[in-house]
């Protein structure tokens, strides 16, 4: 075993345990906490893979924005009674639907990834190392995705208005 | 000598040189607080340390000494685990982003792709620290201290990297070694004089994400106790200090590297390769700490005002120039 | 353990969140001492602000029943400890009005350099804490650093540093020497550049403009109404200064001007006090060539009652309180006439008023001190109000207060 | 010239406005005016018409057991005003009887008031009429008496001393 693998193992490990503590973790700051984790293991991940921009842009965005985020909703709301609610034990028969929902669709791209060639499975249609990826990976944002990237950010765009128009109704109502 | 060095397995090569980097930038943050204590106190007509070792030298290991030797209180009702881990967070948040700096044409311990990315990843990490810290610790004035840090980093990271974007755009690679590469190929040699614009922005942002003057509101005494860490004490407040000055650090490093021609320098100085950069970081390091002893402090709305309403915009704006030149000039 | 959290929770029921409550002091860095004020923050910003005061109480008012004359002049000291000369010279006119003494010129004289003394080194310590509540740090060693040259000259003067107790019923208790002259010359002759100094750090800034100005405005007719006094009101625009007003001591013979602010902000009062600054030091020039007039005149007046003289007093021996210690039990000494008087002074943070009534007895019937600092801290709640917690440790900044000084 | 006849014309507009309230004009070391509690805040807010629009100082005074002069009642209420414009200064004195100590309050017509008033509250136990929030003020919250009366000792005995202090020692005893 190469180290290389080893460190393959150890992440992946780290992942479906951090991701395990996410979902059963009953304090909603360490649930955070340990997504948190996920997402940095996700990172080295892909950094094992060969991709250090995508590893990068990983923790910038998700660590560095998007989790701090889910961080100040669950300081500015109080969790404190759901917490102390045993969720996965009094709904039972919806979890277990969930349960067999998604076990169906595991087992199935499971099968279907094995089924496959080697070359399909491949993520990028060129090696990920080379200096190229970047460069078509931001071609084909630019050029044939280019439509759906603008929906995206307008999308984005969209979401902050309202934000913004949210606020300012409750600040005016507030004021008068 | 480069027969011995290819002689010692990678692995343990890498280590040796980790160690050595590792204590190197301890030395300097060691007495980068003591150098600050002493540059403010000359600005204010004052001695400074001057009791431990000749002219108070041995300051920093004294104080060192001192806050291991203190009780680690822990609070009640804290939330333990948090607690602890918060200012190891910041620390390693802070510190890891040396190891990508390149020191030297031949001596960068990790020459990533996208070096620069990483720095950035790393800093927005360490706002964890902080909101963990204000969070865990279960008072109010943390909790404030907190949540004003983490509104801060996250909004004058976004300036910052739009200030480092354009000085990647001119080097066209996010490689550090390759940006000081290209700056030396460059008419100007430094990236400081056609980026004036994103180096300021830069700096600023820099004084923002490690807290310091005018921009220590998360810590501000004066208002909010000692913000987040108000709880800290003994060894682990002095982890906090130290990823702010790991922090002080790891920026003017960044900063010499994007902005001020990294290592390189008008003439080689024989069996001196790192004097350069040092003498750069020397020249930064001392702007922060007058920077401390003059000017007063914003106040939160001003502060994000400052961030979104000119940094950004600027940053922005100093990014479309940049690219327009790039691509018909 | 979040708190915007129980806010929501118990909400007022009219869905409106109820505000996050933060307990600020009283063992805080920048409420200047024991100051507690309760707040009720929306987010960063001020809804409601309970100053709560009293942790130094120490029941002077009370206290000076039980003392003679003399001994109250001691209690004075320990009220606004940055100025007790201002303080001593309060309780004195008072007590000179009850007896119906005037102090000799050069008595006068004297107390007039001594309460400018205590003005200057008042307001430097104002810049020095309001300057490092807003975050300037520099300035805070620079104001120390002349401020010790003035203790050094109090020391020189009366051999205290802070608590003087210098001045007398009936004049001061000790001449200036020669060497305090020259000392106080060549402090007068130096001082204007050192203004200069902190002005070209704090002036223009950028920052401190942002974090001065609009802050804390108020307008004149708020300020009467609120009481201010002192710096605070003449920052609004209101020409009101005791030492103009119902001059005292030796301040009809000399010439000085009355600054004033245009705003009423935070910055306006900032600039006021500099400007005074340098009139103090322009008195205190005036009076130091005064001096010279009244060479080798007596700084005690004749008349001033035995009683209130302390080389002269003749105290019964005290007897030892079986647990309280000593207590004087002397004889009733009736040297003070029944009556009522009232003295004002413009002390540095603004009006200190003394009302004392007598009963012919050697101890004040009552004794009432109307305090700048009391005054100032009752208008936190209204100049605070919409504005944020860091605006907040301007405003306690600008206001001046010293909590010895309010909670007497 | 002495102080009444200064103020002689405004002396002679009180005397006719107000003959039932002012009782008395001393010429002390300023002009005093002593009048009966009721009709004094018609008096007070009438000459702050008249221009005394700074109120220096409110304090409350015990004559419980003043010997030079015969005092028709135990407390008095003192009103420092000041008028700006023409430089006068006038004191007013409120006769507040002993069992019946109130007097109206002022905070309508100076915020400043709040405070003195709340201190002579807080002093001399004298309660005021309209005041919004009359509570003490340097003393603490639980304190009984009322320590600047006459009949108040400087030194309190061991059993006198401050029950809220007391139960705190103890509770803090008792957690240990």
């Amino acid at each position: 075993m190469s180290a290389q693998d080893l460190a393959f193992y150890y992440l992946s490990f780290a992942m479906i345990l951090s991701g395990l503590f996410t979902v059963f973790s009953r304090n909603p700051v360490h649930a955070v906490l340990s997504l948190l984790v996920l997402i940095v293991h996700q990172a080295f991940m892909l950094y094992l893979l060969g991709s250090e921009f995508l590893s990068a842009i990983q923790i910038i965005v998700y660590a560095g924005a998007v989790v701090v985020l889910f961080l100040f909703v669950v300081y500015l709301i109080n969790l404190q009674k759901e917490a102390r609610f045993r969720v996965f034990v009094r709904r039972f028969s919806l979890g277990l639907i969930f349960f067999i929902l998604f076990g169906f669709l595991f087992v199935k791209y499971f099968v279907l990834i094995f089924s496959m060639s080697t070359g399909l499975r491949t993520l990028l249609p060129i090696d990920p190392t080379s200096s190229q990826a970047l460069k078509m990976m931001a071609r084909y944002l630019f050029t044939e995705y280019l439509f759906q990237f603008e929906l995206i950010g307008v999308i984005l765009l969209v979401v902050v208005f309202g934000t913004v128009f949210l606020l300012r109704k409750v600040k005016e109502e507030r004021v008068g | 000598m480069s027969d011995i060095i290819a002689q010692i397995p990678y692995p343990l090569l890498v280590f040796i040189v980790a160690f050595i980097l590792l204590n190197l930038t301890l030395l300097h943050v060691a007495y980068l607080t003591y150098a600050e204590r002493k540059i403010i106190a000359r600005m204010q007509q004052r001695l400074g340390p001057n009791r431990v070792g000749p002219r108070g030298l041995l300051q920093p290991i004294a104080d060192v000494l001192k806050l291991l030797q203190k009780e680690d209180i822990i609070p009640n009702n804290v939330d333990k685990s948090v607690f602890k881990i918060a200012p190891l967070i910041s620390l390693v948040c802070a510190g890891t982003g040396v190891s990508l700096i390149p020191l030297w044409e031949k001596f960068v311990l990790s020459n990533l792709n996208v070096g620069l990315l990483f720095i950035l990843a790393l800093s927005s990490l360490s706002a964890y620290g902080v909101i963990l810290s204000g969070w865990a610790s279960n008072s109010r004035y943390a909790l404030l201290g907190g949540l004003r840090s983490s509104a801060q980093v996250i909004s004058y990271e976004i300036a910052m990297s739009l200030a480092l974007l354009s000085v990647v755009l001119m080097a066209g690679s996010f490689n550090l070694q390759d940006i000081v590469k290209a700056q030396v190929a460059s008419p100007f040699k430094v990236y400081l004089i056609p980026q004036v614009v994103a180096f300021f922005v830069f700096m600023v942002c820099a004084l923002a994400e490690t807290n310091r003057v005018p921009f220590d509101l998360p810590e501000a005494e004066t208002e909010l106790v000692a913000g987040y860490f108000v709880e800290y004490s003994g060894i682990r407040f002095a982890l906090f200090y130290l990823a702010e000055y790991f922090g002080m650090v790891v920026m003017s490093a960044l900063a010499v590297t994007c902005f001020l021609g990294g290592y390189a320098g008008p003439f080689e100085v024989p069996g001196l390769p790192f004097i350069w950069f040092l003498l750069k970081l020397y020249v930064l390091l001392f702007f922060y700490i007058w920077v401390r002893a003059t000017l007063p402090r914003y106040r939160y709305d001003q502060l994000m005002g400052l961030g979104w309403k000119v940094l950004i915009p600027l940053a922005l704006a100093n990014l479309f120039v940049t690219a327009f030149l790039k691509l018909y000039l | 353990m979040s708190l915007y959290v129980e806010v929501i929770k118990n909400g007022n029921g009219k869905g409106e969140p109820e505000h996050f409550t933060i307990n600020m002091g009283p063992h805080h860095p920048s409420t200047h001492g024991v100051l507690r004020l309760v707040l009720e923050l929306d987010g960063e910003t001020i809804v409601k602000c309970d100053p709560r005061i009293g942790y130094l109480h120490r029941g002077v008012e009370k206290l000076a029943e039980h003392l003679n004359y003399n001994q109250t002049i001691v209690l004075s000291d320990r009220l606004d400890y940055i100025a007790s000369a201002a303080n001593n010279i309060a309780f004195c006119l008072a007590f000179e009005k009850l007896l119906g003494i005037t102090p000799p010129r050069r008595a006068r004289l004297i107390r007039t350099i001594v309460n400018e003394m205590a003005r200057i080194s008042s307001h430097l310590l104002w810049l020095a804490t309001h300057a490092l509540d807003i975050g300037a740090m520099t300035v805070f060693l620079y104001c120390f650093r002349d401020r010790e040259w003035l203790l050094s000259i109090f020391e020189k003067v009366c051999g205290a540093r802070l608590t003087h107790s210098y001045v007398r019923v009936g004049g001061v208790r000790l001449d200036f020497t020669q060497e305090i002259i020259d000392e106080l010359r060549r402090f007068t002759e130096e001082f204007p550049q050192r203004i200069l100094d902190y002005e070209t750090l704090i002036d223009v800034n950028r920052i401190w403009l942002k974090r001065t100005r609009d802050v804390a405005v108020v307008d004149a007719e708020t300020a009467i109404n609120l009481g201010l006094t002192g710096p605070v009101l003449r920052g609004s625009g209101v020409p009101y200064d005791v030492r103009k007003f119902r001059p005292y001591d030796a301040y009809d013979e000399v010439e000085f001007e009355v600054p004033v602010g245009e705003r009423g902000d935070t910055y306006d009062r900032y600039k006021v006090r500099m400007k005074e600054l340098r009139q103090s030091n322009w008195i205190i020039k005036q009076c130091l060539d005064k001096l010279k007039e009244v060479e080798g005149e007596p700084v005690l007046a004749e008349e001033a009652p035995d009683l209130l003289l302390p080389s002269r007093v003749r105290e019964p021996e005290p007897k030892p309180h079986p647990k309280k210690g000593f207590v004087f039990t002397g004889k009733e000494l009736p040297v003070v006439p029944p009556g009522e008087a009232f003295a004002s002074i413009e002390s540095p943070k603004g009006e200190l008023a003394v009302y004392v009534v007598s009963d012919g007895g050697p101890n004040p019937w009552r004794l009432r001190i109307r305090t700048p600092s009391f005054v100032h801290i009752s208008a936190i709640p209204e100049l605070a109000k919409g504005h944020m917690i860091a605006d907040l440790v301007a405003i306690i900044g600008t206001l001046d207060v010293v909590l010895g000084d309010c909670d007497r | 010239m002495g102080l009444l006849e200064i103020a002689m014309d405004l002396l002679a507009e009180l005397r006719e406005k107000f003959p039932k309230v002012v009782l008395e004009v001393l010429e002390k070391d300023a002009l005093t005016i002593v009048c009966r509690r009721e009709g004094s805040l018609e008096l007070i807010s009438y000459l702050k018409e008249k221009g005394f629009k700074h109120l220096i100082d409110l304090c409350g005074v015990d004559y419980q057991g003043y010997k030079s002069e015969k005092k028709p009642e135990r407390f008095e209420v003192v009103y420092h005003l000041y008028n700006l414009d023409e430089k006068k200064l006038i004191r007013v004195k409120v006769l507040i009887p002993e069992n019946d100590a109130w007097q109206y309050s002022v905070t309508g017509l100076w915020k400043t008031a709040n405070w003195f008033e709340r201190e002579c509250y807080d002093m001399l136990g004298i309660v005021f009429k309209g005041h919004p929030d009359l509570r003490r003020l340097l003393m603490p919250e639980d304190w009984e008496g009322y320590p600047l009366r006459k009949d108040y000792p400087l030194f309190l005995t061991e059993e006198n001393e401050w029950k809220g202090y007391k139960e705190f020692l103890a509770s803090v005893r008792g957690a240990k």
